[in-house]
């Protein structure tokens, strides 16, 4: 079925509900109003107001009651509605949550999912445009999984929600209402620390997250070399065998992120297979990503900001050629004197 | 700071000429059309798609802006949120800078790259708006702090709204006010909404005053359709934080005619609400009251509506043809003394 | 969950049984002097360096976890602070298990990577203490969510101090819990300091219990030094709970004799304030009551004393001779079907 | 001058505040009681209570407050107990003061410092001894230093105080009772971004941060290699060019991190100089890392998850032997099984 990115979402979350009474859903304007991002439209008719729930603008006091309910019987789903409000309850998620499970010996998990709305590209400015992976880096205990589409929302948002510990969610706002073909019910869902093969080529590793995905995708048409398209689709845990495997086969590894290149999500990616495939590599790993730079608000500028599937090919292009990396755009225009 | 030095401290600067402007009546009566008109036009550039990303209108609230601006001195500090055009409106920045700002122009108050919701200008003491809720309640502590320590004799203030109230942010912020009575003014905007969810919904309290009972604070209900007492009432307040008296807690009752934000047509308002309140529309509150009073005649106060509605044509005209900020812009102002 | 299937559905586990204990009036009593000699020894064998990191202890607060204790029902949750071997001890918790936890054994709540701050217990409803402050309060309002939602008979409880009533998340969970009308009923353990802090310098109100107001929320200052008076309150609370009458605050008035952690010799307070409150010292109060009712003699108090004190000491020799966690251990509970 | 690490913090604030009105302190308790770790000790005394300030227990208030009164004239230090805390503020710091230069077009500033303390060693627990660099990671508008002892903790707080960025202070709890001779006044300043040379070798280069400067050196000791020693110091932005000149020098980067070793701080200049200096490199990347579990309490266990300075000694005896990367202690051990 093609649907796009938010119903995709709303139907992972009403199947789920559907099969396991414990799951619940609560978040700012997510019942009545079917959720800012209309990824909860239909739930509240469906399940009504005891597992579908309005929260008031309480980010540490909703994510923490996720907490307790889960420890102690429930499935809940926390949406926090842009990834920056985490800031004002990041205690709860990685504190909390990701150790529950250690500090009760075992005897209480906190198995809730966290879903917020990431990334650039509508707009919303340096506070609300962020992808901001790195809050959750380094936190045993705790996985994190980002959609690339409506095909891989329905999926990992389902597996999050089995999964019995604390997942977040990180959903690209701009790909929710983008469509796509959904394999709906069990078939559909993506076991959690998996990636997945887009592409075959020989050239090179292209690896995205998200909204890069596409944008690695495109940037594969009408080129010289061939390249493996992975979709990371899991970050926290992400799939060292798969990236490995096949930058053994092609020799270069090259990530497209939306993030800045100081302390971007690839920084973890890149670190270990450049030790990993230390003998494979022909060329440096290349991360190509966002200018260390607050997200820009207009549109020109916002798009600028992002790697291009243009400029992702000419990048790949001198690194498949020289097997040397290029410099970025802003260091080539001169922008950071 | 800006604003400081140079030109601007010769000639005063535009802003200044117009919060200075609102000592006279009908300068706020004007400013408040002027917001509501240019308010109006955001809504319509965005449903013609000619403005991009998202934005969050005053309309309805105008009275509070303008009796908080003409209360406060420009050295005094406000915070504001997502919700500012209006307030910056009222503390004297132009319509060009604020729908600069909106456009991604190079005239925009910072220069195009923050868009609706950030908005700020040093020469009127506005500090950067914030987009996340309660995020200008504890920082609008902090410039009170700075005027204590330093022993000057600023105030600041920190707009927000209901639904800001059920956040730490805010607990914390009034709080650490109280405890070391700083010279700071939390102004709540209760429009009954926090995006699409009624007060009552979301708040364990009706009115959101009550909370000052939990730092020992002064506080007062105001009605925030009047500008008289919504300047009275900043007026008491400021007076006690430049006095040594320490944080008030000021609850404006008031009503935002649009939506949330540009998406939103507010279906969600039972019926005949809005209509309820449109009745107490500040605007025409004032305008009577300054027909009363004899400042303004029925037939100046039609001119001066056209005058505000063609002001505000043009403005959309010469805002678009000026420059999109440029790449450059955003690179600058990340640090001083280097980038990372 | 731990305790729910398994030998301990048949026989009564320990815990359980050293809960119901309470029911008998002597048993509080006694259970009030286990705390007090525990923590008394604690402080010595951190004194001694006999063990490693922070630890925090609750002598002069006892009659609030024991008023707590007898009144939920094991099947309740309560979230508690680094404060929290009195609370772990009255719930149930064994002192080989408690202490066993501080010293880093495997026979430890938590297998002995958590140390005193962190202790847990499945069987009596004792989810991970939290060093964070405020860290419970959200958490005891989903505890209590999940009541409501699967129309369980439990209630939560969270227990905290007076300086956690200044952080965030007191504020976004209480009203979160009186929006909801939650079954729980949050606890505040005045024991007039956080940290170094004596209440006054940190706090805008004298009694917490003020801001339950904030949240429409009922409430009660209860006198924490009686046993009885503290069960009463929170009978009322969590009837009041579990007959969908929402959330309580209660304030507890006590005191702490200790210093706020191992380290701290408590210099800062005030000449005769702990002098004016160890003369109402609960354990002291709860004798006189027993005797008075005839349901203790002198005799038998200083037996039980005596026996208490060798418990301990013993207590203590065991722990000591028992395995530390080993290195498998910090491996361990940390993630579900496969890690990282 | 010989000087525990927390009297090199206490003399430079003092040294700032002396020079310059506009530095204001506040945190929990580090007026009257001179601060839980006594970093402050004599400030409330000479200072006094306007400057000197004593909070409630509300890190995203007065964290917040600095904000504001960074951005109206002062130059607020604010002392985060345990960097865990920043969980309930961290909205403050990255998405306010991080971003305020450039949400006001440059008019305003966010000038303050944020010491919090950091690590393991002491047996505080799960949730007070972590270190946390990544939760400031991509994050443009934000420095982030990290004391080795009291001589860099001196200098790196008073540059921080005069930088006019908000700068973060990340110091190593279990440092702050080690005494080091301590250069005071202008001349021990140390310049953000800059790191150093401890040590000179030829075989590899040896990257700590922190505690783990210390074990670096340490680990140098009866070695058939020899080392460059750097520390870091600065981790935002770091001193790229420092290390990739020696590892252009030596061919090998060994990184030694108090951090798990998914999602730690070495990602970042594993990463970097995996790339960087691709074709100077003769072995992988050498990450020495915790393992990817909650900080355990007990001394032996907490002992045993920092990497010692003889673990470090073998894992380089190999690397530099064999120029491939060992396996880590709980994988020989087996421990993940
Ligand atoms: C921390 C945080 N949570 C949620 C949001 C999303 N959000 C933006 S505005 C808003 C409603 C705010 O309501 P209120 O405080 O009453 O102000 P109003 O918009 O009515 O002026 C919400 C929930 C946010 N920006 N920040
Ligand atoms: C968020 C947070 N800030 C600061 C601390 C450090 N801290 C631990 S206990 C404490 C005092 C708490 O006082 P109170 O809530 O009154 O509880 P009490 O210790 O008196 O039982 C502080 C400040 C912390 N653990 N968590
Ligand atoms: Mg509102
Ligand atoms: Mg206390």
């Amino acid at each position: 079925m093609k649907l796009r990115m938010r119903q995709a979402i709303a139907h992972a979350l009403a199947d789920e509900m559907r099969q396991d009474a414990r799951v619940i859903i609560m978040g700012e304007d997510i019942a009545a109003a079917g959720g800012p991002f209309k990824t909860s439209e239909g739930l509240l008719e469906e399940f009504g107001p005891n597992r579908v729930r309005d929260t008031p603008i309480s980010e540490m006091g909703f994510l923490g009651a996720a907490v307790g309910a889960a420890a102690t019987g429930l499935r809940p789903v926390v949406e926090i509605m842009f990834v920056e409000f985490l800031g004002v309850a990041l205690d709860q998620l990685v504190t909390e949550a990701a150790k529950f499970r250690y500090l009760s010996g075992g005897a209480y998990g906190a198995p809730l999912v966290v879903r917020a709305s990431v990334g650039s590209g509508l707009g919303f400015g340096a506070q609300h445009s962020q992808t901001l992976e790195t809050w959750l880096y380094a936190t045993p205990g705790l996985k994190l999984v980002v959609p690339s589409g409506a095909r891989t929302a329905y999926g990992l948002v389902r597996a999050a929600i089995r999964d019995e510990n604390p997942v977040a969610v990180f959903e690209p706002r701009v790909l929710y209402a983008e469509r796509e073909e959904v394999v709906l019910g069990e078939s559909g869902i993506i076991p959690i620390g998996t990636g997945e093969i887009l592409n075959k080529g020989n050239d090179v590793t292209i690896v995205g997250l998200g909204q890069t995905v596409g944008t690695a995708l495109a940037a594969t048409q009408s080129t010289t070399w061939t390249a493996d398209v992975i979709d990371l689709r899991s970050l926290i845990p992400w799939d060292r065998e798969m990236v490995c495997e096949s930058v053994a086969r092609t020799g270069r590894l090259v990530l497209v992120e939306e993030s800045p290149f100081s302390g971007g999500w690839g920084t973890e990616i890149a670190s270990y297979v450049a030790s990993e495939c230390f003998s494979e590599l022909k060329a440096p790993v290349l991360r190509i990503t966002c200018p260390d730079v607050p997200v820009p608000y207009p549109p020109h500028l916002e798009k600028r900001f992002l790697p291009s599937s243009e400029y992702v090919r000419e990048q790949i292009d001198v690194l498949v050629s020289t097997n040397k990396r290029d410099q970025p755009w802003w260091v080539k225009g001169g922008y950071l004197s | 700071m800006v604003g400081k030095g140079g030109l601007l401290v010769m000639i005063k600067s535009q802003q200044l000429q117009r919060r200075e402007s609102l000592n006279d009546p009908v300068s706020r009566w004007d400013r408040m059309l002027e917001i509501r008109y240019f308010e109006d036009r955001i809504k319509e550039l965005f449903a013609e798609g000619l403005v991009h990303g998202t934005t969050h209108t005053y309309q309805g609230q105008e009275a509070i802006a303008i009796g908080i601006a003409m209360t406060l001195r420009p050295t005094d500090n406000v915070c504001c949120t997502y919700r500012s055009h209006g307030i910056a409106l009222a503390l004297g920045m132009t319509t060009d800078s604020v729908l600069g700002e909106i456009m991604g122009r190079a005239i925009g108050s910072i220069g195009g790259v923050g868009g609706s919701m950030h908005l700020s200008d040093a020469s009127i003491g506005l500090l950067p708006t914030s987009a996340i809720v309660g995020g200008g309640i504890p920082v609008a502590a902090g410039a009170a702090l700075s005027a204590q320590v330093l022993g000057e004799d600023r105030c600041a203030v920190a707009v927000f709204g209901d639904g800001a109230s059920n956040i730490g942010a805010f607990h914390e912020g009034l709080n650490l006010a109280s405890v070391w009575k700083l010279p700071v003014v939390f102004i709540c905007e209760n429009n009954v909404y926090g995006e699409y969810s009624r007060i009552n919904l979301t708040t364990s309290v009706e009115d959101i005053s009550i909370r000052a009972e939990s730092y020992s604070m002064p506080t007062e209900i105001i009605d925030g359709q009047s500008v008289d007492k919504v300047a009275q009432g900043v007026a008491r307040a400021v007076e006690r934080a430049r006095s040594g008296g320490g944080p008030t807690l000021l609850e404006c009752k008031t009503y935002r005619y649009s939506g949330h934000s540009r998406a939103d047509a507010g279906l969600y308002r039972p019926a005949g609400e809005l209509e309820e309140w449109l009745k107490r529309d500040p605007i025409d509150l004032y305008e009577a009251q300054l027909i009363e009073a004899g400042l303004l005649s029925k037939e100046r106060a039609q001119t001066i509506r056209q005058e505000i509605q063609e002001r505000i044509a043009q403005l959309v005209e010469r805002v678009m043809a000026s420059p999109l900020a440029d790449v450059s812009a955003m690179f600058r102002n990340i640090s001083i003394g280097g980038g990372q």
